[in-house]
């Protein structure tokens, strides 16, 4: 099985997308000529030119609106919003039409659209560029969000988010492009609506995503030698989220640590924190306990940036502090 | 399901005493509740309109399932599609009723003399502190969770608790029975087996407090012979129906007598304690065949004689009927426990927790009785005190038996 | 006037001025009553607009409008009878009573909805005349959109990226002279709007938005000149509302005189007189129109009073296709 | 007057609801009854007060404590 780097990964998967259905087109701020702002659409002008690989003005809510329109004229849009932080801009296109026509129409408006954003912080690139937001966007009934956390699933999501009638948002965080890993070729369609355990383990249950799942992974490994067993959830779809999932694996550990570079206040450790209230009450021997990033606009300097965000460390400590 | 003391783990709806539609005031009994420790009746503590019943009568649930829903005077009822609602925890314990202020917030909390060897792990409210799944746990294992020393935050009792209690219980049978049989032998006639039950509620409770509350013992005898015979031509001038009981006296002056030594009038909440203002004696009321419960008299040192005799025979007919309020079996911050006129002079009691002190009175009896020189024939009461000695000392307890002697000897104040 | 004016057109298009005169007259009367509730911008005096334009449009061409646009629904061709349902929030209403009066959708007569944000359909329309031009397809976009949205990002944006793509867009803005309660001069910097597209080489128009035959004509100009250059078109098309900007306005923002003076001369006071100055209205003829409007109106009333609710149980229907596995499923029923 | 077996009867009934468990029939006429039936202060009261108004008679305080058994009640009541 061929390693791929996350990015290398994303590219294949549009590239396949706008090769495998003429009604597919690439929108989105620099991802024709300058190959994609993370590099993840280099060459596909040249292959597909510039009626499918369209570069938008800096215009997110005009461009992000278009792709909506399109998708319900008939295209398969993949509209790329360089970062969730700009997405801010085009919020009112995403949920006032993107996530209500459908409904609100009655039946008679579909949007099969999806919209790629980086998110996540790591690269010293300072508060308005190092948001997590993609709560808000899993906030929103109407839109489903996927967050893949390997190559893998960034290869694979795409199709399925593709073929979905209604309007998908993918966040790749920013600090996954360079990681590599095993891409199978063509696997059975990827079903990426379901959460996958990257690790077993009997004594806690640590709950993650995305640009989280490598750290929280490490510090399974750090428990384990403590002989503390850690069974670690990659969630892969963050709305709708896998309560079975989660519930099922609190029901053997007891114990729950949700990791989230998200802010902690009203944020997706929140939701499955309630969740497990709810569901797994009398599973539960002691509090969910919540990792996440400093209630902090995230700061430029490395120390401080290293502070705000969840770390190997604060994952360690939440676990053991578990009482 | 309130909850009416730390041992109670479900209870079985017997009757509704109120309808749907019917309007509910403060203190009005909703319905009544079968317990280890006989019927009781669920109070109601805000005016509102009854909405819905939740639970049928002859049902056992658990502590905590919400058994019927009250709207507020003139709203509309509740949708009958109204999904059924979510278990929501009662609050824990039964409020201070005629409490005015909150008593953490006026009583002083005192520094222990000495480290606790073990506080029971009694959150705030007197519920046990232990994690939903150790609790469930416990049950399965039938380990009673209030004989578990937990390990977690603030004395919590946690999964592993359970198992390593379970693994350690001696394999005798066990010294308590499971909370919850499995399946109760329906054959057994239903008083025995209450009887059975009450017997081992009261065992469990016991034995915890003789194990690890350090007692100091303290007793005194009074004479009598002013109260008596104040008593006694008071009576006379009475119909039968309103006669005083020398017991009635006995209960007044141990409950005021509290003002001299507070720290007696206290209950352990989780590792504190804390003084309570108002002093609720607990009479130990003696159960038709046997078998005991402690009731409260609320507010003992303030109700004219007059009042806690009604008090006191009301308390005593439905503790007798096995009809008994919640908030009268948790609300006692001290006991006194009397033997009246049958039994023996003196009676050395066993603290029931969570408070911190028990008085004694033995049987009231003629005694020769020096004074002034001559010799004279009194009727007396010898007076105990068993007082926990984390809490208050011998000095404390003397200072409080004496009070209660010169009380007695001024009954016209009481 | 261009042409001789076939008196049956010119007949339907004064019949549909009158229908949406007096079902929005009509709907002002039932949102008193309680019976319509939320929001209800009436576009008395503007129907001109709508019954021209779209009197100028393909079957098969696109219209996305914004929330006063009960004219366009029904200049369109929804049944009054599913406009009334859907402002009364039945099911039989054009979109399930889950729109109300600002998001009317008929997607079978390319009517791409109401929408309640000032210039949110704007981006909508580029798409949907991007995905056109990408298909082959022949068809025109015409976005309606008023003077208030002209100060919104949106507008800007899309003339751009209309121009840059070189999208079939007619951008129709019924300029009524307020935004809400601002007048024009007081939110623009440069009130005459036709003049913006030249910022981005759009070409424009103004019209008299108050004759219908005017703004028919002008439409099926810059319809003929988008569908063959495949260019956007920006038309400025001047009008103004004789009532409230909604229910709940005391218009204390413009003077009671300017509104008589538009009264005067509103589109059924000019085209009516041009048709009987042209021999093609008399009297007669203008009562029967009267009343058969009046039926209709009632009918409708009658139908959306009469309607089925849409039970509670569809509330999660047409949210999503496929609601993919996992929805949060409700609580576990603890025993 | 009340007559002697009215008396007794209306003692017994009065024992019997006071201590529905104990076995009045086993209870000599002489026995002292709040030791055999194990009646405290409180539950004699209330034999007092529910002898007063079942025969309508008053008992001052000071004699109500001699009716410690069915053979002295039946002497005062009579």
């Amino acid at each position: 099985m061929p390693t791929l780097t996350y990015r290398e990964a994303v590219r294949q998967a549009i590239r396949a997308a706008l090769a495998g259905d003429d009604r597919v087109l690439l929108v989105g701020e620099d991802v024709g000529r300058y190959g994609g702002a993370y590099a993840c659409s280099k060459g596909l002008l040249e292959e597909f030119g510039p009626e499918r690989v369209r570069d938008a003005p800096l215009s997110e809510s005009g461009f992000v609106g278009a792709g909506i329109g399109a998708a319900i004229g008939g295209l398969r849009p993949i509209v790329e919003v360089m970062t969730i932080n700009f997405s801010l801009l085009a919020l009112d296109q995403i949920v006032n039409n993107a996530a209500t026509l459908r409904h609100m129409s009655g039946g008679q408006v579909g949007v099969p659209l999806v919209i790629r954003m980086a998110t996540g912080a790591g690269r010293q690139v300072a508060a308005q560029h190092s948001h997590s937001l993609e709560v808000w966007y899993a906030h929103v009934p109407g839109l489903k969000v996927l967050a893949p956390a390997t190559p893998h699933d960034a290869r694979h999501m795409l199709a399925a988010a593709l073929a979905d009638p209604d309007p998908v948002v993918i966040v790749e965080h920013a600090m996954l492009y360079a990681t590599e890993g095993e891409v199978e070729e063509s696997p059975a369609a990827l079903d990426p609506w379901h959460a996958a355990v990257r690790r077993e383990g009997r004594d806690v249950t640590l709950v993650t995503s995305g640009g989280s799942l490598a750290k929280t992974l490490a510090a399974a490994e750090r428990l384990a030698a403590d002989s503390i067993d850690a069974e670690v959830i990659d969630l892969r779809c963050l709305r709708p989220l896998d309560a079975d999932r989660i519930v099922a694996s609190v029901a053997k550990t007891h114990r729950a640590v949700v990791v989230d570079e998200g802010w902690k206040t009203c944020g997706l450790a929140a939701e499955i924190s309630a969740i497990l209230m709810e569901r797994a009450f009398y599973d539960l021997d002691v509090p969910v306990a919540r990792v996440a990033s400093a209630e902090v606009p995230i700061p430029y300097a490395k120390h401080l940036e290293d502070a705000a965000l969840p770390s190997v460390d604060r994952i360690v400590a939440a676990v053991k502090g578990l009482a | 399901m309130p909850t009416l003391g730390a041992d109670m783990e479900a209870g079985t709806l017997v009757a509704w005493r109120k309808q749907p539609g019917d309007a509910l005031h403060r203190g009005d009994t909703l319905a009544e509740v079968d317990t280890e420790k006989g019927v009781i009746d669920v109070e109601v503590f805000h005016d509102g309109v009854l909405d819905a019943i939740l639970v049928p009568a002859g049902t056992r649930v658990p502590v905590g399932t919400p058994l019927a829903t009250i709207r507020a005077a003139g709203e509309p009822a509740a949708a009958p599609v109204a999904a059924a609602p979510a278990a929501v925890p009662v609050p824990p314990g039964p409020p201070e009723t005629g409490e005015v202020q909150p008593a953490a917030a006026v009583a002083p909390t005192l520094p222990l003399p000495t480290p606790p060897l073990y506080a029971p792990a009694l959150d705030a409210l007197g519920r046990l502190r232990i994690s939903p799944s150790a609790r469930r746990l416990a049950r399965e294992l039938g380990v009673d969770p209030r004989l578990v020393k937990g390990t977690g935050r603030e004395g919590a009792i946690a999964r592993a608790d359970i198992q390593r209690t379970a693994a350690g219980l001696p394999a005798a049978p066990q010294a308590v029975a499971p909370v919850a049989p499995a399946v109760a032998p329906p054959a057994a006639p239903p008083s025995a087996d209450r009887l059975d039950r009450m017997r081992r509620t009261i065992a469990a409770a016991m034995s915890r407090s003789k194990r690890e509350i350090p007692h100091y013992y303290l007793s005194t005898t009074i004479d009598l012979h002013r109260a008596m015979s104040r008593l006694d031509c008071e009576n006379e001038r009475r119909p039968p129906e309103k006669r005083l009981l020398a017991g009635v006296m006995l209960l007044k002056a141990a409950a005021m007598a509290i003002r001299e030594v507070p720290e007696l009038n206290a209950v352990w909440e989780g590792e504190r304690v804390v003084v309570k203002p108002v002093v609720h004696v607990g009479v130990a009321i003696s159960l038709r065949q046997g078998g005991l419960v402690i009731l409260a008299l609320h507010d003992t040192a303030s109700r004219s004689l007059d009042d806690l005799m009604d008090g006191l025979r009301d308390l005593t007919a439905r503790a007798r009927a096995g009809r008994m309020k919640s908030s009268e079996l948790a609300d006692s911050t001290i006991t006194v426990t009397s033997l009246g006129d049958r039994g023996v002079d003196a009676v050395w009691g066993v603290i029931y927790p969570p408070q911190v002190a028990i008085v004694g009175f033995g049987k009231i009896v003629e005694r020769p009785w020096a004074m002034d020189g001559g010799l004279f024939v009194r009727r007396v009461v010898t007076a105990t005190l068993a007082a926990d000695h984390r809490v208050s000392d011998g000095h404390r307890g003397g200072l409080y038996l004496d009070a209660v002697d010169r009380l007695l000897q001024e009954p016209e104040r009481l | 006037m261009t042409g001789a004016l076939a008196k049956s057109h010119a007949h339907a298009m004064l019949r549909q001025m009158l229908l949406i005169r007096r079902f929005e007259e009509r709907s002002a009367e039932l949102y008193m009553q309680g019976k319509i509730r939320g929001f209800l911008h009436l576009g008395i005096g503007e129907e001109a607009v709508a019954v021209g334009a779209i009197a100028a449009l393909d079957a098969e061409d696109r219209i996305v409008a914004a929330y006063r646009e009960h004219a366009h629904a029904i200049a369109r061709g929804v049944s009054p009878g599913a406009v009334m349902a859907e402002m009364f929030g039945k099911v039989t209403g054009c979109c399930r009573g889950r729109g109300g009066s600002m998001h009317l959708f008929d997607v079978g007569r390319g009517l791409f909805g109401g929408n309640a944000i000032v210039a949110g359909g704007m981006p909508l329309a580029v798409g949907l005349a991007l995905a056109d031009r990408m298909q082959g397809r022949p068809h025109v976009t015409c976005c309606f959109f008023g003077d208030g949205a002209v100060a919104e990002g949106e507008f800007h944006e899309s003339l751009n990226l209309a121009a840059l793509w070189r999208l079939p867009v007619l951008f129709l803005c019924e300029n009524n002279f307020y935004a809400m309660g601002t007048a024009l001069e007081r939110h623009q910097s440069m009130p005459r709007i036709h003049r913006k597209g030249a910022a981005y080489g759009i070409e424009a128009a103004v019209v008299d938005g108050m004759d219908v035959l005017a703004v028919e004509g002008a439409v099926r100009l810059a319809v003929e000149i988008v569908r063959s250059t495949n260019e956007p078109y920006l038309l400025e098309a001047r009008t103004y509302r004789f009532r409230a900007h909604s229910m709940y306005d005391a218009e204390l923002y413009r003077p009671k005189e300017e509104v008589e003076r538009w009264r005067k001369r509103g589109p059924l006071e000019i085209f009516p007189r041009q048709l009987r100055g042209w021999g093609l209205l008399d009297d007669a003829e203008w009562e029967s129109l009267e009343r058969d409007v009046a039926a209709e109106v009632e009918a409708a009333v009658a139908e959306a009073e009469a309607a089925p609710w849409e039970p509670v149980e569809d509330l999660e229907r047409d949210l999503l296709v496929a609601p993919a596995g996992h929805e949060p499923g409700p609580a576990r029923r603890e025993p | 007057m009340n007559d002697e077996g009215k008396i007794r009867a209306t003692v017994l009934e009065i024992l019997g609801g006071i201590a529905p468990e104990a076995d009045l029939a086993a209870l000599a006429p002489d026995a002292n009854f709040r030791r055999e039936l194990d009646l405290d202060s409180m539950d004699f009261q209330n034999f007092v007060i529910r002898v007063c108004k079942a025969l309508a008679v008053h008992i001052p305080d000071r004699d109500a404590a001699q009716l410690t058994t069915v053979a002295k009640c039946i002497d005062y009541l009579r």
